[in-house]
């Protein structure tokens, strides 16, 4: 169903793209991150770019910022045939991007962080901390932000520092705005203040690059799309023309018949009962009791206190007061190895920093939660049974690689939440607590991790299922608990669960 | 840029104060104005060569080599001197900084263009520096004699009170104060520091920051070799032998975060002060001299503990604090 | 996926990927080996420019010309004896070398060894002139080691100070200690037995001195429990990435903290061995030996920032510096002047793979 | 290398002292002199026991026939010097002293107790004999350092002195400008001090020029044991009155001579023997195999000028 590129889509108004990338291949060591990637974007619009994790997004992004060089390629800007070497000159050529990590200077304050780069300097060559200041809180203004220039952006909250990021975005001035995953870890109330500054953006006549793995989101927001698959150009056209499954079959070369694969399980005996659990300043009075086989879903806004909860039941970073019974045994958690020893696995949020080594292997990453599973005598590791289980689990998650000692540096988001997964699997868990699994991960992993969850559960765990995605929560989940300033708001059932009302008692209503 | 002095420089300086107080009770000559004019002259290529390495550390590296640096510089200038007695002072200080800067630019180059760590590069041009100074040399010491009377005058000169050497240090820490406040160099050096993928994507590159300095902290430890040879009127291969780790303690204690990103000017003077004062006081409160050492040692631990503490607040405070303000902002 | 089965033996069907793409039309498919994309091998491929670049290749090529170069300008460097001679010179930073390469496999580090040489060597010292005989010297050394190096554990992993911050405090602490003890005097009265220790050898010929046997067990040792077993995983996991670690049910500050009380101990081993060998206490025994043990553990390959190296690249590296240092200075090279060659070595061994890396990344393109 | 020359190593306590660089010399000529001698000089860059036992090691695979060493620690050296005797090797020390069980013989460069009595008599007779005087040292273990200055106390203990009073001793490491603060801080912590006595000559060279650098040339004196080439400046500013040294390059030339007496077999280094030694005569071997040479000289503003151009 893929248009050809050169058949001009809408009226006159399309008529030269704005940008043109043609031919683009860019090789890393062992991989073919992008092979003869064209791309075209058009003033006053918006164009979703689509594709499975590790297709090649974001080194694309990259390569039109100037961090990566093209082995191949050519670039056209305004009918302007010009090369990128660094992200000044992308600047210089109107380029502008808000990229999938974070670009954050903590100990800097907020308008250093805006401006990092390109900050204005007076004739003496000294920074002009008149203009930097006055600048920067017209661009806060501008986005409505709630604090100021020289506040030490370490004071801000996530949401907050992402703010920081669209204005910095803003702050070129530029006619091409490209954004990376900018929703990752926007909540929906922020998602609406960033498709308004999109609008606003495209009101003015400039040209936009979407990503994002929510389809919700580009079908709102985007006006066109291109997708890549492998590193490969694999179709283009209106988002008004298509439709969902159409660009899922093109990304992952199939489609997907059910993202939420709930099926209906046994519910068994309570495996984990939680009472009064509380520390100093996350959550507070945290009671629920998670059965064999179900799913309990966790909602709230990003900073209800989730994860603080799930990391105290973990031992990572112990509560003050209450008791966790685990099989109705009263259990000791001090440290995270004695939450193994009692059964309990945490797929952390923030895969990079708390989930993967990324500079080990699959196979020492997958063995690293269960190091004494795969111990012979005297502590000497069993390489036999180690590869065995590393092939077993990386079939059962379908992970995709070369070979077993890989870095996990070389796979893309998607397959390192599948190992990191798989390290937990292989602790043989009772209770499994996935932190946000599918936060920035494309639609057929996604699918894949929830039909891992769905089989897990089929088999008898009890699995805690956080998400600040509704759609994924009321999905799988058997109940919903919902979580509002560290305390457990109100637990549904879910039969009585609809999304309006979960999100009322998620923001501090009390519908 | 917030505010100039923090609450841990502030929480330094105090100490430095009451320790001053304790040392002048049991010896009042060290309150005296001249004794506190001259540990500030005995502290000064310290500050300089303090500042200097903070550059290096923010941007997540260090530089063992700058004592080899300065002894082989000295030695170098020394020389030359020795050579052409009739070379102006001013000539002989902007030579000293060229070849510091020059031996500090290998450093920059090898750790910026072939990427090896910089512990590794510097502890190897560690050991080829001072290597290269008895090299030149042929083993030899040179002492006052060997030097001209112009060449020896410079750091025992005096204007309005206060040594050249004070003077110097004084100028180079204004020089480093407004570079790293006022320029965009000194704001991209704690960027590159506390988020080098960032930084990029910022277009900060942070080999050319490297390049630079390490080419800084070449020249001034090439300056320091002068001074410190001309004051103390004697150069051989292991002169200022240890004196790098002084100078890291120094930017430690002043607050300058080992991994990068984090440091400040006047802290890091104040680091260098403190040791400064130790280091003068030891000897006058007639302690014995077996004890210098392991006091000097437990010194050092102490002010990093209390150091570190001042700035030690609970993580869940901060967490809470933020949420606090997000939440007041909100509304 | 099967679903039916318990977790317990994790039924695994082998099927190559149910997600295989179904052949597409179109141009701008692309087509090729398609069903190959998950096929995972079991070990990376052998490529013959890895095993070339690979640290240990090029540190075995480095001993090569250096023996090589010594026998050529040295008549004396092939003798058994003088090589054993050389041994005994470089054996006890060699000890202390295995366990600094553990520490800085962690992210961390000890400048405090030498010092904690001198503060073991002071305390036996003093046991010694107190009547204390062989074995409870030994014992002593050790033990003395291990406190100092758990003082050190303690300042890092309890009250959370930079490695780099605490050492280089405790290495004037743990010298000073014994400065303020011994003063100007030294201690000369040891044991018969110590003395035997640190100066005979266990075999007439080769007459290796028996703290290089001493070396030689914990290098195997040492290699054996980071390579090859659980615990060994866990310090790579610590050095390339301590909160995944911890999150992994890794006790990441028990490690820690362990690992300086090795340092300590072998700190304190090597204590005993060298005031064996020279049979006598001063304050400066030692005196310079930590940058020497952290050159070793450098240029054996061991990443400075924690996470990489190898013990077998750490004992080659151990015969390199040592066999450099011997054969320069049967030649009466000065010390300072042989330290300018080593300098060159590390500087130009971690340098040359970069650039042969590069260049061949240049012209694969 | 002709197998038949005798080679003789000495070794200093570290490269790049201007002392051993005098006595070196003094090694050369007598090489020379005797014409089949060739001499190794070399030494550690830190005064360190185990460094130089490093050097000792590589001495002895290369089979020298004597090696002649200033010990950096007076019983850490035995085992490796024992090696040396035991594979025929003839080892001796001078200027600083190995335990008789580890050398032959011992070289003092003059007589411990002569030194000690002079330092404190030019003291005594700049300052006549009234005032507060310190001790400027090198490191804490220097064995001769240590020496000198329980001889010097035993001198000042004579009721001559009764005025002169020894108010501290400090340690300046034989590092220049540790010397020169630990100078500085004496001055500031004892207003009263008129005279430093250091008996090491990188030491007296630092504390005179504290002392000229505090501008109190007049009111401190230096004395102790210095080079004269190196100490002419600190002399004719007027900071040093008197200062002493024997000859280093006669101690290494005596030094030498011996050691290819032994290894000549010409000697045998017991005690009550004696061994010719060129043209310092005849030098005769006491209780514990020690010998010493000429009684220390002492240099002033009207001999400076001649001496420094010669060490
Ligand atoms: N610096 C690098 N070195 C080596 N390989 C890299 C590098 N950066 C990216 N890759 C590889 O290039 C491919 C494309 O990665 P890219 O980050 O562009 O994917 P993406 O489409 O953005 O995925 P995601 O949706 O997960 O963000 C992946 O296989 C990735 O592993
Ligand atoms: N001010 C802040 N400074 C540093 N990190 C923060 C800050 N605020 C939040 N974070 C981090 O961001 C992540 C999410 O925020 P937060 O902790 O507020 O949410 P949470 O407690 O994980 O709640 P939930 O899981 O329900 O979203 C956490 O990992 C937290 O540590
Ligand atoms: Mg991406
Ligand atoms: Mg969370």
């Amino acid at each position: 169903m893929s248009i050809t590129p050169d058949v001009q889509p809408g009226g006159g108004e399309y008529a030269d793209p704005i940008l043109r990338l043609s031919g683009v291949s860019k090789r890393f060591p062992g991989v073919r991150a992008l092979e003869g990637m064209r791309l075209d974007l058009y003033a006053g619009h918006t164009t979703a770019l689509v594709g499975e994790n590790g297709a090649g997004k974001s080194t694309l992004v990259k390569i039109l910022t100037g961090i990566y060089t093209p082995d191949t390629g050519t670039l056209v800007v305004a009918g302007k045939e010009c090369e990128i070497h660094s992200p000044r000159d992308a600047w210089a050529d109107g380029i502008t991007a808000i990229h999938q990590e974070p670009v954050m200077f903590d100990d800097l304050s907020v308008a250093e962080n805006i401006f990092m780069g390109h900050m204005p300097v007076t004739r003496r060559g000294l920074i002009d901390w008149t203009t930097l200041v006055g600048r920067t809180n017209e661009l806060l203004h501008r986005i409505e932000a709630d604090f100021s220039a020289k506040t030490p952006l370490k004071r801000l909250g996530v949401a907050q520092k992402h703010m920081v990021e669209i204005a910095r975005a803003l702050s070129h001035d530029a006619r091409i705005v490209i954004m990376d995953e900018p929703t990752a870890a926007l909540s929906a109330r922020e998602i609406d203040d960033l498709f308004r500054i999109i609008a606003d953006l495209k009101s003015q006549g400039r040209a936009i690059l979407f990503i994002s793995h929510k389809f919700d989101e580009i079908f709102r927001v985007a006006d066109r799309w291109t997708c890549l698959r492998d590193g490969h150009h694999v179709g283009e056209g209106l988002i008004s023309e298509t439709t969902e499954d159409d660009l899922v079959k093109l990304m992952v070369g199939r489609s997907i018949d059910q993202v939420f694969p709930k099926r209906h399980v046994v519910i068994g005996e309570p495996v984990l009962q939680v009472e009064g659990l509380s520390n100093a300043t996350e959550y507070a009075d945290i009671s629920f009791t998670l059965h064999r086989g179900e799913i309990l879903g966790f909602y709230g806004l990003v900073g209800a206190g989730r994860s603080e909860a799930m990391q105290g039941l973990m031992g990572i970073s112990p509560p003050t007061q209450g008791t966790i019974r685990i099989n109705a045994k009263r259990a000791a958690i001090f440290a995270p190895a004695d939450a193994i020893d009692a059964g309990i696995a945490y797929v952390p949020e923030d895969r990079q920093i708390q989930g993967a080594v990324t500079p080990l292997g699959i196979r020492e990453n997958m063995s690293l939660a269960s190091l004494g599973k795969i111990a012979g005598k005297g502590g000497f590791v069993d390489t036999h049974k180690e590869l065995a289980r590393t092939r077993d689990l990386g079939a059962k998650l379908a992970v995709k690689a070369a070979h077993w000692d890989q870095k996990l540096m070389e796979l893309s988001g998607g397959n390192q939440q599948k190992v990191v997964i798989a390290k937990w699997l292989a602790t043989k868990p009772q209770i499994l607590i996935l932190d946000e699994p599918t936060k920035g991960i494309d639609i057929g992993s996604k699918a894949a991790v929830h039909a891992i969850m769905a089989d897990l559960a089929a088999e008898g765990l009890g699995i805690i299922l956080i998400s600040s995605e509704l759609p994924e929560v009321m999905g799988m989940s058997d109940r919903v608990v919902v979580m509002a300033e560290g305390r457990i708001a109100r637990v549904f059932d879910r039969a009585g669960a609809t999304p309006e009302k979960i999100v009322s008692i998620a923001t501090g209503g009390s519908a | 840029m917030t505010s100039i002095v923090t609450r841990r420089e502030l929480v330094l300086a105090a100490i430095i104060v009451a320790m001053a107080l304790l040392i002048g009770l049991r010896t009042p000559v060290f309150l005296t104005l001249n004794n506190i004019l001259f540990v500030v002259t005995d502290t000064s290529v310290l500050i300089m060569m303090a500042l200097a390495q903070m550059t290096v550390i923010l941007t997540r590296g260090i530089d063992l080599s700058v004592a080899a640096n300065l002894a082989l510089t000295g030695m170098l200038v020394a020389l030359l001197s020795h050579a052409h007695p009739g070379l102006p002072i001013p000539i002989i200080m902007l030579v000293a900084m060229a070849i510091g800067g020059g031996l500090g630019l290998v450093n920059g180059l090898l750790v910026a263009g072939l990427g090896i760590p910089p512990i590794v590069v510097t502890l190897g041009t560690m050991s080829i520096y001072r290597g290269a100074i008895f090299v030149v040399a042929g083993g030899a010491w040179l002492t006052s004699k060997d030097m001209t009377d112009a060449f020896l005058a410079f750091p025992k000169a005096e204007f309005a009170g206060l040594s050249s050497l004070t003077l110097v240090a004084a100028a180079v820490t204004i020089g480093f104060f407004v570079l790293m406040t006022l320029t965009r160099t000194g704001r991209n050096l704690y960027a590159v520091g506390g988020n080098p993928v960032a930084a990029r994507y910022c277009g900060v590159s942070l080999p050319k920051l490297q390049v630079l300095v390490y080419t800084l902290t070449g020249t001034i430890s090439g300056l320091a070799g002068y001074l410190w040879v001309a004051r103390f009127g004697i150069a051989y291969a292991d002169i200022a032998a240890g004196y790098e780790l002084t100078v890291i303690a120094s930017c430690v204690i002043g607050g300058v975060s080992i991994a990068g990103g984090i440091g400040s000017v006047p802290g890091t003077v104040l680091g260098a002060l403190f040791l400064g004062v130790v280091a003068n006081a030891l000897p006058l409160i007639n302690v014995s001299p077996f004890w210098q050492m392991a006091i000097s040692g437990a010194v050092i631990l102490a002010a990093v503990i209390v150091n570190t503490r001042s700035e030690w607040r609970p993580r869940k405070l901060i967490l809470r604090e933020a949420r606090r303000a997000a939440a007041g902002g909100q509304k | 996926m099967s679903a039916s089965e318990p977790m317990a033996d994790l039924p695994l069907p082998h099927s190559p990927a149910p997600e295989a793409p179904p052949p597409q039309s179109g141009p701008n498919q692309p087509t090729s080996n398609q069903s190959a994309r998950y096929t995972v091998l079991d070990r990376k491929p052998f490529r013959l420019v890895d095993l070339l670049l690979a640290w240990e290749t090029i540190l075995v090529l480095l001993l090569v010309a250096v023996i090589g170069i010594n026998t050529w300008i040295s008549p004396y460097f092939l003798d058994v004896f003088n090589l054993s001679d050389a041994t005994s010179n470089f054996s006890e930073k060699a000890i202390v070398a295995l366990a600094m390469a553990l520490l800085i496999l962690v992210g961390e580090i000890d400048l405090s060894v030498a010092a904690i040489i001198a503060l073991s060597s002071l305390i036996m010292g003093l046991a010694s002139v107190a009547g204390v005989g062989t074995f409870g010297l030994i014992v002593i050394g050790l033990s003395v080691g291990a406190f100092a190096g758990a003082f050190n554990g303690y300042l890092v992993t309890a009250i959370g100070l930079p490695s780099i911050v605490v050492t280089i405090g405790t290495m004037s602490l743990f010298r000073g200690i014994a400065q303020v003890v011994l003063g100007d005097q030294a201690i000369t009265k040891y044991p018969e037995g110590l003395q035997t220790l640190g100066q005979t050898t266990l075999l007439a010929v080769p007459p290796l001195p028996n703290s290089f046997y001493i070396f030689v067990v914990l290098a195997v040792v040492a290699g054996l429990v980071l390579h090859r077993t659980t615990a060994g995983r866990r310090l790579y996991a610590i050095g390339n990435n301590p909160v995944a670690a911890r999150f992994s049910g890794i006790r990441v500050e028990r490690i820690r903290f362990t690992l300086f009380v090795l340092s300590g101990l072998a700190s304190g081993l090597a204590a005993v061995l060298l005031t064996g060998r020279i049979g006598s206490t001063r304050p400066n025994i030692a005196l310079g030996w930590e940058l020497e043990v952290v050159t070793m553990v450098v240029l054996g390959g061991v990443s400075i920032s924690g996470g990489s190296g190898t013990i077998p690249g750490v004992v080659l590296a151990v015969f390199v510096l040592g066999l450099t240092t011997f054969g320069m200075s049967l030649v009466n090279v000065p010390g300072i002047v042989i330290n300018v060659l080593l300098g060159l070595l590390l500087i130009s061994a971690i340098a040359v793979p970069l650039v042969v890396r590069g260049i061949l990344r240049g012209l694969g393109r | 290398m002709a197998a038949d020359k005798i080679r003789i190593a000495m070794v200093a306590k570290a490269l790049g002292n201007g002392f051993f660089d005098a006595c070196r010399d003094g090694g050369l000529e007598a090489a020379k002199e005797l014409g089949n001698v060739e001499l190794i000089y070399t030494g550690p860059t830190t005064t360190t026991a185990e460094a130089q036992i490093q050097v000792i090691d590589a001495l002895v695979a290369q089979k020298v026939d004597a090696i002649v060493i200033s010990a950096n620690d007076t019983n850490a050296l035995v085992p490796a010097t024992k090696k040396a005797l035991s594979r025929g090797i003839k080892v001796i020390s001078f200027d600083s002293g190995i335990a008789p069980e580890g050398r032959i013989m011992h070289l003092n460069p003059s007589n411990n107790q002569l030194i000690g009595q002079k330092c404190v008599q030019m003291m005594a007779k700049t300052l006549k004999n009234e005032g507060e005087v310190a001790i400027l040292s090198a490191t804490a273990q220097a064995t001769n350092q240590n020496i000198w200055i329980e001889e010097m106390k035993k001198e000042w203990a004579k009721p001559d002195y009764a005025k002169m009073t020894l108010v501290a001793t400090v340690y300046g490491d034989d590092v220049a400008d540790k010397s020169y603060r630990e100078t500085q801080a004496l001055i500031k912590a004892h207003p009263n001090l008129k005279g430093i006595i250091a008996p090491t000559s990188v030491g007296i060279v630092a504390a005179a020029k504290a002392v000229v650098d505090a501008g109190l040339v007049g009111k401190v004196y230096v004395t102790g044991l210095g080079l004269p080439s190196e100490m002419k400046g600190a002399v004719l500013a007027g900071a040093t009155d008197t200062f002493a040294i024997w000859n280093p390059i006669d101690l290494g030339y005596s030094a030498t001579m011996i050691a290819a007496a032994l290894v000549a077999g010409t000697a045998t280094g017991k005690a009550g023997t004696s061994v010719k030694a060129g043209r310092m005569g005849e030098i005769k071997i006491g209780d514990n195999n020690d010998a010493a040479m000429a009684d220390p000289f002492t240099f002033d503003k009207s001999n400076i000028e001649k001496f420094a151009k010669i060490f």
